[in-house]
This record gives C-alpha cells, structure tokens and sequence, in this order.
C-alpha cells in the first residue's frame, strides 16, 4: 500500500511540475540509512522519481514552508503536517493560495530508535511490509510488529487523515481512539515525584537545539533564549536553566502544539519531550475546547478570550 | 615590528585596567573614547603594541568585545579606545565612570606592516568610526622620531555629517600641519561645513593620491571598502599595496572559538589587517 | 527552613487597577506582610509567562499576578488574555512539580485598598506553608 | 615497544587500584545509550558497546566550563582562575576514532601562538585507553579520514579485545603511568595473529568511503558554487551535528553574575547557529544555512587540512546517526564531487 501510495506521489508531482503549476515539490527520498528517510526538494520532472513514501517518513516537512523561498509550493503532507499547515494559516503565516497539499493518510511512523534497540547487532537493511517491519543485519533476520515499534506520538494519533488536501493519496485510513496519554499517570504523583520526573527528563539535554528547530510551529525571529537585551537565560549547562528553555518552549506551544512529535525525534539526546506537550494539549482542549491545526479560522485560544473563561482560581 | 612571542600564560584572563578618562567624540553622542590604563606595573611593561592591533574589552557582569586601538605606541600614557555604543558591552562601556575597573585582553592580532610602509608614500582612506586605528597609525608616523621613516602621508577621511567625524580637535591640528596633507569629507554637509561633500570611494578619485610607491590603508563600513578598493586600483595601486582592517563578530581573540574565519584563517589572529591580495584569495563572506 | 524565614514575592500589578490598589492600601495605612516586591506592567495581559518562570528560576517563592476585574480592562482584553494563559500556565506548572501554591491570580481594583492587602496576606501565607522554593531556582555558583 | 597482555579481569583489578588515586572515566550504559561517565566500580563498565552519544571531547572541553571568577570593588577587580584538574584521570575503552578527534583538538588547543590551559591541563593529566573497534557500523568511514578502527592516534594506551584478554600497547610515557610494561605479561605470537586477525577483520568491515584525494582543491572550486543552496536545504539548523562531532570546538563566552562579583563561563557554540556570527550592527557574514552549512563542510574538509594538514573529521559518523532530517555527510561530499 506504501509503495503505492509513493507512486502515487511521484505521479502527482510530475503532473504538478509538467503543468507548472508548482515551482517546488517538498517531499521524502529515501534516507542513507536503513529505517530513515528524508526530506526533499524536487523543482523538475526529472527528479520526481526521487520522492517515496514509508513508514520512515518521520519529519514534519510543513517546517520548511515558513522559511522557503519558492513561490509555489506543493506539500507531501500527512495528518500531522496537515495539521501543523493549517495551524500555520490560522497563524497567518503561510498563504494557502501558494500551497498545494498533497495529502498521505498515515499508516504511521516507526520509531528507528526503539527499532534498533530491539534486536542485538546492527540493522542494515529495514523494510515495513503489511503489519510488520522486516529487518535485517549480519547474522539475524527479524520480522517486527510494525504496531509494537511506532513513535509514542504516532500511537497518542487521532488526525492520521489529512485535515486539508489538494489531492489525496490513496483511501482514508480509520482513526484510532484516543489510548491512556502519559502525562495522567503522572498527574496521579505527587508533586515531588512529578519535579523528579522533569528534571530527570531534560537533565541530558545539550542545548542543540533540535527540538525547536524541528518543530513546524517554531518559527519566531528570535527565540527567547537568544534575545541578549535583556538576556533571559544562562547560556550553559545550570540545570535550571535547562529547565527553564524546556518549560518555556513548551509553553510557548500551548494552543499551537500539532502533536506531531517532531520535537523528540529530532533530540539527539532522546528525552521525552511529547508528554508535556500532551498535557498542554489536553489542558487546552478541556479548557477551552481546542485543538490546534483543526481549522484555519479559529484564533489559538491563547490569542483570544471569552468572557466565561474559567476563572475560579482567581481571588 | 615586534615579534610574535609564543604566549604561555592565560590567554583568556583579562588584565585589570582602570578607567582613566571617558569622553563623547560625536555629536549624535554615540560614540565614546574611553582612556584605560593598565593596572599592574608587570602587565604596563609587557603590553607593547603595533598600530591596527586590538584589545578585548571586559565589563565584567556584561561579556566582552574588541576594539582597535586608537593611541599610538609613540603617546605614553592610557590606551585609548574608541566606541560606538550599539549592543550590550559597548553601551555598559559608555555607562563606565572614571576609576571603575575593566579588564584588558591584548594587545591581539596582527596590526598594519609598518616595514612595508617604510620609505614609502601613505594614503589613509577612512570611513566612519574605522578611522580608530588609522588615526594610531598617522600618530605613530607623525611622530618626530618616526616621520622621516615615511614619504608623503595623506589622509582622506569621511562621516555622514561633520559631527560624525572623530577626533575634530586632533583633525584641525592635522590640517595645520605640512608634514602630511588631510581631506575632510561629508556625505552631507550643513552650515558648519567648509571641506568637502562626498562619499569616501568619490573623493578618492577625486584627490587622485599617486599610486607611485605608495601603500593604501582603508578601513570603513563594508560597502565603503568594497567600493573604494576598485577605485585605489584604477589609480595604480596593486592590490598588494592596499591594506585594510576587517571586523567579525568575536570572542576569544586567539583563534580558537572559531566564529570570525575567513577561509583558513582567523580574523582575530591572522588578522585583523589583511592586503587586499590575500582577501582576494579567500573565500568572500559578507 | 530557618525559623525567622520570609518568603520573597514577587507581585506584577497591572498599572491600572492592582497598582493604584497597593497604592491606596498604602495611602489608607492598611497593614499587609512586606513580602512582596512589586513590578509595576501597563497591563496583565502584559505579562508574558516567561517573566513568570524567570522569576521562580532566580528565586522567587511566589509570585502574584493581579489585574483588573474582568470588563475593566483599560486596553478591553488584556485581563482576559492573562486570564487564559493563567489557567494554561498553573496547571502546566504544577504539572512539572511546580507547587500550585507558588503561583497566584487576582483581580483587584483601584479602589480596593483593602481587597489589596487580603489577597497579600493570603499568598504569603500560603506560600509560607510551601516553605522556601528549590525547584527550579538557580543557584548562585559564582559566589 | 614489546606487545603485552593483560587479562580482562586483571584490567578490573587494575581498575579497582586505580580508583584509589586517580579518577576513572569508562562507558557505561544509560537509560539506552552509552554515556563516558566516572566511574567507582569497574563492574559497571562496558567496553565493547557502540560509541558514547556524547563524544569524550567533553571530558577535556566540557560543555560549560569556568575561565575565571571576578571580584571588584572600589580598589579594583580580583581575577582569579584556577584550570587545574585535582587528580590524575584515566579514560578507558575509548575509541580508536574518538582518541584520533583529541589529537586533532590539540592542534587547535595547542596552538603555535596561544595555548588553552584549561584543555591542556586535562590533557596532560589524562590517560587516553583506547580500544580496538571490532564492530565498526555502516556509518563509520574512519578510514577515508586518516584515522581507522585500529588507529592508535591520541592514544597513550591501545587495547586490543582477544577474548579472554586484551593486547596492550603502550603508546606514550603518560601511558606509563598507568601500566609499567615491565609489570604485564607478553603476549605471545598466538595472540599477536588474533590480535592482528581482529584489527584486519575490522578494517574489512568499513563499507563506506569518502574519496578524499584532491578534495581541499575542489572544495576551493566550489566555494562559491550554487550547489550549497541545494545542499544544505533539507537542513534545520540545530547543532546535532556539532554537539555530537568529536572535533567540534567551538565556544561562546560569557559572563555570569553582576557587575561586582561573578564569572567568565565558555560554552559549547554551533557555526549552525545564526547567534554565532551575527555582529552587533544586525550584519552577519552568514546569514542563511547555506553559508553555514558550508563553513562546518568547509571547516572540516578544507580550512583545517589547510592549517593541519589533515581533515577535521574522523568518520565516526555521529552526524550521520542523529541528524534529525538524515543530512547524510557523505552524500554532501558526494555531491560536491560530482558537480561540475
């Protein structure tokens, strides 16, 4: 079905760039490594044959539209990036009339991580087939539950269907109903348990900055920490202000997270920085009924107000 | 011209300096020379210097940043520094009082090759508030030990208005003078205004300094140099005879942090004064 | 916690309505705990959660945000911003282990003095009970 | 030099001395990678897993570190700074292309001109034990980069795993300090033809190659080539790449506390981030990832073999592994080649 729905991309990308209609196809090739692929762009016929589709196709590629140079710009774009576009348009920041979304409902991503982890020696060569990931290295050759090795992010999905298209790739696949999220077995801690928590959880964070510049809806001109007048934090490794980058970036996400997860993929140091996010999502929908990147037209809800907002905590 | 020594101390510690006098050099106020003198007897004897080096400044509490320095080896007394206040160093330096304490890493980099100088004809083309170090440079020429060593010297020196010009008093003095001959340009004249109205790389063809054995050193806002470079060539002057002094974002000033390279080399070390042949042979950032 | 320990708040009132309250309370010499280190904004919706956080990082065992009542607003909406991001940020922060008690909302008029001092008195004493904050603060290693 | 052996549980012994007087440095794993951490009990150590996610580059070049501490007051400022290291330490089971990055950090920090003494002074009290690489991955092209998975460069001591016990070399008089070879058995021609079996199995293993002959040349070519649009923009511009490279070195500095007391810390900083050269007046050098992009391409395969005389890389592939958007590299080089 992958392969298919790959010949199907190329197959709109070459029509798409023959009646110039596009200058640019942002897409997946295949990556250099087994259980990767990456990003990219095509601006002729002649290179369309470049772009796939499988279970690696793990970034957000809507990131790019926000720094493109391109006028006309076609999209590879699954729920997620559908997700972070429209979330982008309700922010003003991406005209639609220069955008054509080739929407890909999502089988879902595999986590090259946790995929590696599970089997002893190194993977050469990965390959998903129905339900299962087929790997394979020197002396082993495994089949995986594909099911059993997706990102938390992916397994957390309720949008694997595009929210906006141009064209479809393919039939509309079933959405799942929500699994237990993370953070509530969390918040049944207690507080010293949940500090613990965090600050165990970012304390191997170098600083790279991955996560910020992975995610589609991070795309500010200057990033709090790098503001010097004033300058809001230290530049080195003090826990807290490790601490205080991560509670910050996340917060900054309230109301605009498309939990896409592109953040923690993109973390060299693999911390978990979903469940967070998942708590702000979940706070943001029970409190004010949202979810971002659904509609275009609805102001983020910390861009807006209603009078009855709750506000019983206020003395 | 003073020979490298292989430096075996910290390199990274500033030498405590002190505040000795601090005044406002333009008229939109800002830009501030600031006096420094060393505090420690054993760093006053060490710290020998060529024109077109640089010293790293501290405000401790606020970073660092470098300045060329602008007095010459030839005037005894403070290190002079010249600042144009824009970010969060250089407006704490404008907020220094007299007797505060800094810090003072230097002198560091390479300045202008005086032995080339030598015997020779100087054309100082300047823009701005470059014109720190070229203002060491004429200083160190014109003093009474040194003049001799050199030809003809001329200066040919720019600012947007007259009040954006450096060193007015020290200006005056200079046109006085006979020993070298001072062109005085504004982008924009106003009522105070009796020299000439022009940009730099203009008024370079316009005075038409002779080429015949002579070096050319400008310093100025990147622009300013890009085009005052082909204009020096027309007028005879080999590439090799042209310096200029670049400026880069920096911090260590030993060529170890890795910010301000050009190509193989580091401005902060190999640097900041480079023959506008060698520029040529690396790659173009800007 | 030492016996004599005071907490250290810090309070961001909206230039408006809370403000002129502090100032009133003053004026009327209506008694409240001198905990709090008052940082005057134009407006609660001013007040972006980072100063918030940044306060807590360099050592702040409390901190009050207090603005006009809702429909007061002197720019219509700020209040109700704040309002959102408030309800965000408290739940997000005591979701990382951050005390709920730390944190503190209030709307408070220009004309009550001594609704001012009542809400003063209850964040102290609340953040008296949590004791002196460790989580997040940043510890002075050069000193 | 004599070939000697030791066997593995007399190196555990040898540690369990060591812990006594000096510092130990080893791998141990995690929460699922492995992490050069000090170590206080040799059982925890694991020496023939995959590399450490964070180079040992940091035990020398930390990530943050002190310069000094500044005190000042009406009669002026007090400096002080103290780059010692308290006690001697010893980094065991490195890689051969880890140990290889710190000779080439010593070129930068070990300058002609100006010497860091903070990094020197690790250095000097620093035992390097590296470990023959037995299992090198697809990502690894140590051997394009004159460096290799039996590479003794930057080593003091060379292990060589032959099963029951290792070969050791003892590289330099630092190595000396932590095993006398007079006090180790030789190891004997059987285990010599293992140990050499092992380092030309591993050799065999390297499956990838970058063609480096004549590359300074054509990346001068390139320059000023169109192709860094292309090739940097799949690129997001986080320093992964960076952070993670063993021969990575640059820094910030900054101060940390008021105008009256405080210190000067260096950080690690990334040629990726825009911060890095941005000046004062809003002008940058390198204002898009292209042009950064191609300072860290040109860095390592160019500006260095022009100052060094040899790349700023050693093939240990880290970049390739973690890069968010897979950023491969080698198919960088690749392309660079093939353009016209």
């Amino acid at each position: 079905m992958m392969e298919a729905q790959g010949e199907k991309i190329r197959e709109v990308a070459r029509r798409l760039l023959e009646q110039d209609r596009v200058d640019v196809v942002i897409g997946f090739e295949k990556g250099s490594l087994p259980l990767r692929a990456s990003p990219v762009f095509v601006r002729t016929v002649a290179e369309t044959h470049r772009l796939i589709w499988d279970c690696f196709c793990e970034n957000n590629l809507a990131r790019y539209l926000t720094r493109i140079d391109d006028h006309r710009v076609a999209i590879v774009a699954k729920g997620c990036d559908s997700r972070a576009i429209v979330a982008l348009m309700a922010e003003r920041q991406i005209p639609r009339e220069r955008l054509t979304i080739i929407g890909v409902p999502c089988q879902r991503m595999v986590d090259r991580r946790k995929a590696a982890a599970a089997v002893h020696g190194e993977i050469l060569a990965a390959r998903c087939q129905d339900s299962n990931l087929d790997v394979e290295g020197r002396d082993f050759r495994r089949s995986l539950p594909r099911d059993a090795f997706l990102y938390l992010s992916c397994r957390l999905c309720t949008h694997r269907n595009p929210v906006i298209h141009d064209v479809l790739i393919g039939d509309p696949v079933e959405e799942s109903t929500l699994n237990e999220p993370p953070s509530l077995r969390l918040e049944r801690c207690s507080d010293h348990q949940r500090w613990a928590v965090f600050s165990q959880t970012v304390s191997s964070c170098v600083r790279c900055f991955a996560c910020r510049q992975a995610c589609p809806m991070c795309y500010c001109q200057e990033c709090f920490v790098d503001a010097s007048t004033p300058s809001w934090i230290g530049r080195g490794t003090d826990p807290s202000d490790i601490q205080m980058w991560h509670i910050v970036r996340a917060f900054h996400m309230a109301g605009r997270c498309v939990a896409c997860g592109a953040c923690e993929r993109a973390c060299p140091m693999e911390i978990d920085l979903f469940t967070m996010l998942e708590k702000l999502n979940r706070d943001v929908k029970e409190l004010f009924a949202f979810e971002a990147g659904i509609s275009a037209d609805t102001t983020p809800p910390l861009g807006t107000h209603d009078p009855d907002d709750p506000g019983d905590f206020i003395l | 011209m003073i020979p490298v020594e292989k430096t075996i101390e910290n390199p990274y510690l500033p030498m405590p300096a002190t505040v000795e006098r601090t005044f406002i050099e333009t008229a939109d106020r800002m830009i501030k020379t600031v006096e420094l003198s060393l505090a420690r007897s054993k760093d006053q004897a060490h710290f020998h210097f060529v024109p077109g080096q640089f010293c790293q400044i501290s405000v401790f509490g606020k970073g660092e940043a470098p300045f060329g320095i602008a007095s010459s080896p030839t005037e005894t007394g403070p290190l002079r520094f010249t600042v144009n206040k824009a970010g969060v160093v250089t407006t704490a330096i404008h907020h220094l009082e007299i007797g505060d304490a800094v810090g003072l890493r230097g002198p560091l980099g390479h300045g202008y090759p005086i032995d080339r100088f030598e015997g020779k004809n100087i054309v100082i083309v300047s823009g701005g508030f470059a014109f720190t170090t070229q203002r060491a440079l004429v200083a160190m020429m014109l003093d009474q030990n040194n003049r001799s060593r050199f030809g003809e010297i001329t200066v040919i020196y720019g600012a947007r208005t007259p009040g954006l010009l450096l060193y007015r008093d020290e200006l005056r003095t200079w046109e006085q003078r006979d020993d070298l001959k001072t062109y005085l340009t504004v982008d924009q004249r106003d009522d105070t205004w009796g020299g000439l109205e022009g940009f730099v790389p203009d008024i370079v063809v316009q005075v038409a300094p002779s080429s015949a054995n002579a070096c050319a050193i400008v310093c100025g806002p990147p622009i300013m140099i890009r085009l005052t470079f082909p204009r020096l060539v027309q007028l005879g002057f080999g590439p090799d005879h042209i310096y200029t002094s670049l400026e880069r974002r920096m911090k260590c000033g030993i060529g170890k942090c890795g910010r301000c390279n050009l190509g193989h080399l580091y401005v902060c070390k190999e640097g900041p004064v480079f023959s506008y042949a060698r520029l040529q042979t690396l790659p173009r950032e800007d | 916690m030492t016996p004599d320990w005071e907490p250290r708040i810090v309070a961001f009132l909206c230039n408006w309505c809370s403000y002129a309250g502090a100032d009133l309370a003053g004026t009327s010499r209506i008694q409240y705990p001198p905990n709090i280190r008052v940082i005057r904004v134009p407006c609660s919706g001013r007040i972006n959660p980072l100063f918030i956080i940044k306060a807590l990082q360099m050592g702040a065992d409390g901190v009050l945000v207090s603005g006009c009542h809702p429909g007061d607003c002197h720019y219509q909406t700020g209040n109700y911003l704040a309002r959102r991001k408030a309800a965000v940020l408290r739940r997000f922060l005591e979701f990382l282990g951050i005390e709920m008690g730390r944190l503190h909302f209030s709307w408070v008029s220009a004309a009550e003095g001594t609704k001012f001092s009542q809400v003063v008195d209850e964040v102290t004493q609340a953040v008296k009970r949590l004791g002196p904050a460790t989580r997040l603060v940043k510890a002075r290693t050069w000193t | 030099m004599t070939m000697k052996k030791i066997r593995k549980e007399d190196l555990k012994r040898r540690v369990e001395d060591l812990l006594e007087t000096w510092q130990v440095f080893a791998p141990v794993w995690k929460e699922g990678m492995v992490e050069i951490t000090e170590i206080d009990d040799p059982a925890t150590m694991s020496l023939d897993g995959p590399p450490p996610r964070i180079p040992p580059k940091r035990l020398f070049f930390p990530q943050s570190e002190v310069l000094f501490h500044y005190a000042k007051d009406t009669r002026g400022v007090e400096i002080d700074s103290d780059p010692e290291v308290a006690r001697r330490r010893v980094v065991l089971g490195v890689k051969p292309c880890d140990a290889h990055a710190l000779s080439l950090l010593d070129c930068v920090f070990n300058g002609d001109r100006y010497q860091d003494p903070y990094y020197l002074k690790r250095r000097e009290q620093t035992v390097v034990v590296a470990l023959g690489c037995d299992e090198p991955a697809l990502t690894c092209f140590c051997s394009s980069m004159e460096s290799g998975p039996f590479s003794r460069k930057g080593a003091d001591v060379f292990l060589t795993d032959i099963g029951a016990a290792y070969v050791v070399e003892v590289l330099t008089p630092k190595g000396h300090q932590l095993f006398e070879p007079s006090r180790l058995e030789d190891a004997s021609p059987e285990n010599l033809e293992k140990a050499k079996e092992r380092e030309e199995a591993a050799q065999k293993t390297i499956s990838s190659h970058v063609e480096r002959a004549g590359l300074v040349d054509k990346l001068d070519e390139m320059a000023e080539s169109v192709l860094w649009k292309y090739i940097h923009e799949k690129c997001i511009g986080c320093g992964v790449c960076t952070f993670l490279c063993p021969t990575c070195h640059c820094f910030d500095m900054v101060d940390e506390g008021d105008e009256a007391v405080g210190q000067r810390v260096r950080n690690w900083d990334s040629c990726q981030f825009p911060l890095y050269t941005l000046e004062t007046s809003g002008r940058n050098p390198r204002p898009s990832g292209r042009e950064r992009l191609r300072q860290r391409v040109m860095h390592k395969f160019n500006y260095f073999v022009k100052s060094f005389g040899q790349p700023a890389c050693v093939g240990c592939g880290r970049c390739i592994i973690h890069c968010p958007v897979n950023l491969d590299v080698r198919r960088v080089i690749e392309a660079i080649w093939t353009a016209q």
